[in-house]
């Protein structure tokens, strides 16, 4: 198992080259924006990945609040923590190539203001987290994400809306588009996602690796509160090492 | 056209976003090991 | 974990716990806790500050759901047999701006108990007016520990879980609720009383529980029986 | 079931008459909210056009700051003795307390709408050009959108450690799309170019998904220890 990741992490590192190679050389130049439009290879990809991580959050926190398993949970975190990364990419570089493209920082964008809403719910799930340290964080931050994805199709809808109210320049333009770009956006959103997996992967130990110090940390501090307690704890001598509940 | 620096200015900014992200979590990382080896030898 | 009520052995006594784990974050407050209790006995819980008392007198009331293990309450799950466990806890659960009577007649309506003659005959039981039209903040402690004892047996559940009844309550008034807890205990109530004045309970407990760092380590019937871990006060 | 109806009554009452004995919470809401339109009504001076198209905006983020501080409050009787415990304790179905928050909630940021509205009226001397009627529904379904999720994450926010500043964290990210509705249905309404119509759809929408989502899961937030 050990050795997988090493490989799985040089093999992301080739594929991300590669992308970037397709996207700054062989891609073809947009006729209008000329080559600033490549932020289009980094942004909608990026985009992608964060809604593909949401959705496994919302898969995840259903699981735990049915099953409660704590395995659910970590995935749970880890793939809002790095969904809301990828999130943090997209909303960097929309701006950017807005203010080129039409002079304008921020445009209330159908899916740049999506993706900025959903930034924000993700981001208010981290935080509560990190705020409730009681032993039922996750069955909170489980039913909070259910709420967050039945939020994501009236915040689309009430933005869609607004959006043929007041219409404004559209971010990576719509209609059709030239198969060889498609095809390089289609190689550059795989490399992202394998490198998302690799991270998630990363973090996903991480999260057990905490848990299982919080979890010694707990009877360290009641063993070491030197009491001799005459019936040893059966924790310690029967159950076996079954991981952290 | 200065539009070039832009491209190149939201190429990195994507990796200075994944690369702090993943200094975090080495940090983290390094720190929890630290602890765990405290908990090893029973110190705090 | 909450566990079917398949899953929990039936015949084992009134309450029956299989190593009860609970662990808030980093602190486990309850480490393997495994114990079975008869119906109609007078149970005191005796520890120092820490040991898990109040945590497992929570996880028996169905209040705090344990990480690991199982609690079973007359074969059911905690919370299954909320109408058989009459609580009480160091806070008074009482609305303050709300006189006594108030209190119970809306606590009432949550038990499905209409009428006040209930509500009057349980405060005259633990010693207290009913028409006494003062709100709950003005009592004395010890009236509010009464009226917060009357709201726990208000449904005449089977099984009483009293945390800390008799703290910074005069000796008199203590009495009392020990004379009213004996009384409901010969009427078969089962009676679980959290508390470090133990010496008020000598005689009247049929067993006296030590715990320890989260743990039950003796079980002893009288109160000045050899016992290892923590001293009672 | 009957149960579930005397309870979430009694609660209620229960809710009103200790509120009606206080008044400190309505006391204190009226004051904020008195506060925050003046203020709002000083840092804009718009001319009649203008006032229209802003005047949604302002009066609903006015009314979603007062929304806030009366949510806070929802829980704060509880929390003063743990009287949360007697009834998770007790069979009553934790529906029964949540609807009664709820409406008392709804009752009180009603109430405080209904007084600072005419206040808005007067210090920007508004006139809707469109149907005015439909403000109605429109106050009403999304008072109700913000109140149904701000005591649910009020009862959240229980858990966590600064509780007070949790409740917005929690409630106006996923309220955006309700606000939005609002405040969009509210200038339409004022300057009558259009219908807003689709604006109230959504909120109903929104309330509908709403309300199911947060009966389905408040036992588990209440229970959660």
């Amino acid at each position: 198992m050990k050795r997988v990741f090493p490989i799985l992490a040089v093999l992301t590192g080739l594929l991300l080259a590669y992308a970037f190679y397709e996207a700054i050389w062989v891609a073809p130049m947009e006729r209008t924006m000329g080559d600033v439009q490549r932020i289009f290879y980094y942004h909608v990809p990026s985009a992608w990945t964060a809604f593909l991580l949401f959705f496994v959050n919302l898969i995840a926190s259903v699981i735990y609040l049915i099953r409660k398993n704590a395995k659910a949970d970590a995935v749970a975190v880890v793939s809002a923590e790095v969904g809301v990364v990828f999130c943090t990419v997209v909303l960097v570089t929309g701006p950017i190539w807005a203010r080129p493209v039409w002079g304008i920082w921020w445009t209330w964008d159908l899916r740049l203001t999506t993706t900025l809403v959903l930034w924000l719910i993700y981001v208010s799930y981290l935080m509560l987290r990190r705020f409730s340290d009681s032993s039922q964080t996750p069955k909170l931050a489980a039913v909070l994400a259910i709420f967050g994805a039945l939020d994501v199709p009236l915040v689309y809808f009430s933005i869609w809306f607004f959006r043929t109210q007041h219409p404004q320049p559209v971010i990576g333009g719509g209609g059709s588009i030239d198969p060889r770009m498609l095809h390089v956006l289609l190689i550059n959103w795989l490399a992202f996602s394998c490198f998302a997996f690799l991270l998630s992967w990363a973090r996903y130990r991480l999260e057990w690796l905490q848990r299982e110090v919080e979890e010694a940390q707990a009877l360290e501090s009641l063993l070491g509160d030197g009491l001799a307690a005459p019936t040893r704890a059966p924790l310690d001598k029967t159950s076996s090492r079954t991981g952290p509940q | 056209m200065n539009s070039i620096k832009f491209l190149y200015a939201a190429y990195i900014a994507t990796w200075l976003i994944h690369a702090l992200y993943l200094g975090t979590m080495v940090r983290r990382y390094s720190r929890l090991r630290q602890q765990k080896k405290n908990l090893g030898t029973g110190g705090k | 974990m909450t566990v079917s009520a398949s899953e929990i052995p039936a015949a084992a006594g009134i309450i029956s716990v299989r190593n009860l784990i609970k662990q808030f974050g980093r602190f486990a407050a309850l480490r393997g806790v495994t114990a079975d209790f008869d119906a109609g006995k007078f149970h005191a819980i005796l520890g120092d500050n820490g040991a898990g008392k109040t945590t497992l007198l929570r996880a028996l009331a169905g209040l705090a759901d344990p990480t690991r293990g199982t609690v079973a309450i007359l074969g059911k799950n905690p919370r299954e047999a909320c109408r058989e466990i009459g609580y009480m806890a160091h806070p008074s659960l009482l609305y303050d701006e709300m006189s006594g009577m108030e209190n119970l007649r809306y606590f009432a309506r949550l038990y499905d108990i209409a009428g006040d003659a209930r509500c009057q005959q349980v405060i005259r039981s633990v010693g207290l007016d009913p028409e006494l039209s003062r709100p709950i903040g003005q009592y004395s402690q010890g009236m509010r520990q009464r009226m917060s004892l009357a709201r726990a047996i208000l449904h005449d559940p089977k099984i009483l879980l009293l945390d800390e009844p008799f703290s910074n309550v005069d000796v008199h008034s203590a009495q009392e609720m020990v004379g009213l807890l004996k009384h409901m205990r010969d009427a078969g109530k089962t009676i679980f009383v959290v508390t470090h004045q133990a010496a008020l309970l000598e005689g009247v407990a049929d067993e006296f529980i030590w715990m320890q760092a989260g743990q039950i380590v003796d079980r002893t019937p009288q109160l000045s029986a050899e016992h290892s871990g923590a001293g009672a006060q | 079931m009957s149960s579930l109806r005397s309870i979430t009554l009694a609660t209620l009452a229960k809710d009103i008459r200790l509120e009606w004995r206080s008044k400190d919470a309505i006391n204190s809401m009226l004051f904020f909210s008195l506060l925050v339109v003046v203020i709002f009504s000083f840092s804009f001076d718009p001319n009649a056009e203008e006032s229209r198209q802003i005047a949604g905006g302002l009066i609903w983020v006015a009314f979603l700051f007062a929304a806030v501080v009366a949510l806070n409050q929802t829980w704060a009787r509880e929390l003063r003795n743990q009287v949360l415990d007697a009834y998770r304790v007790s069979p009553a179905p934790a529906n029964a307390l949540f609807t009664a928050k709820v409406l008392g909630n709804f009752f009180l940021v009603s109430l405080l709408e209904a007084l600072m509205a005419p206040l808005f009226m007067i210090f920007y001397n508004l006139r809707a050009l469109g149907p005015a009627w439909q403000l109605i529904p429109v106050a009403l379904l999304g008072t109700w959108a913000l109140v149904v999720n701000g005591t649910f994450f009020a009862a959240m926010s229980l858990r966590t450690r600064s509780r007070e500043i949790m409740l917005p964290l929690l409630l106006f990210p996923i309220s955006i799309p309700a606000v939005q509705s609002m405040v969009e249905a509210t200038r339409i309404i004022l300057s009558g170019d259009g219908a807003a119509r689709f604006w109230i759809v959504l909120l109903l929408t929104y309330d509908v998904v709403f309300t199911t989502a947060c009966l389905a899961l408040f036992e588990t937030v209440l229970q959660a220890e």
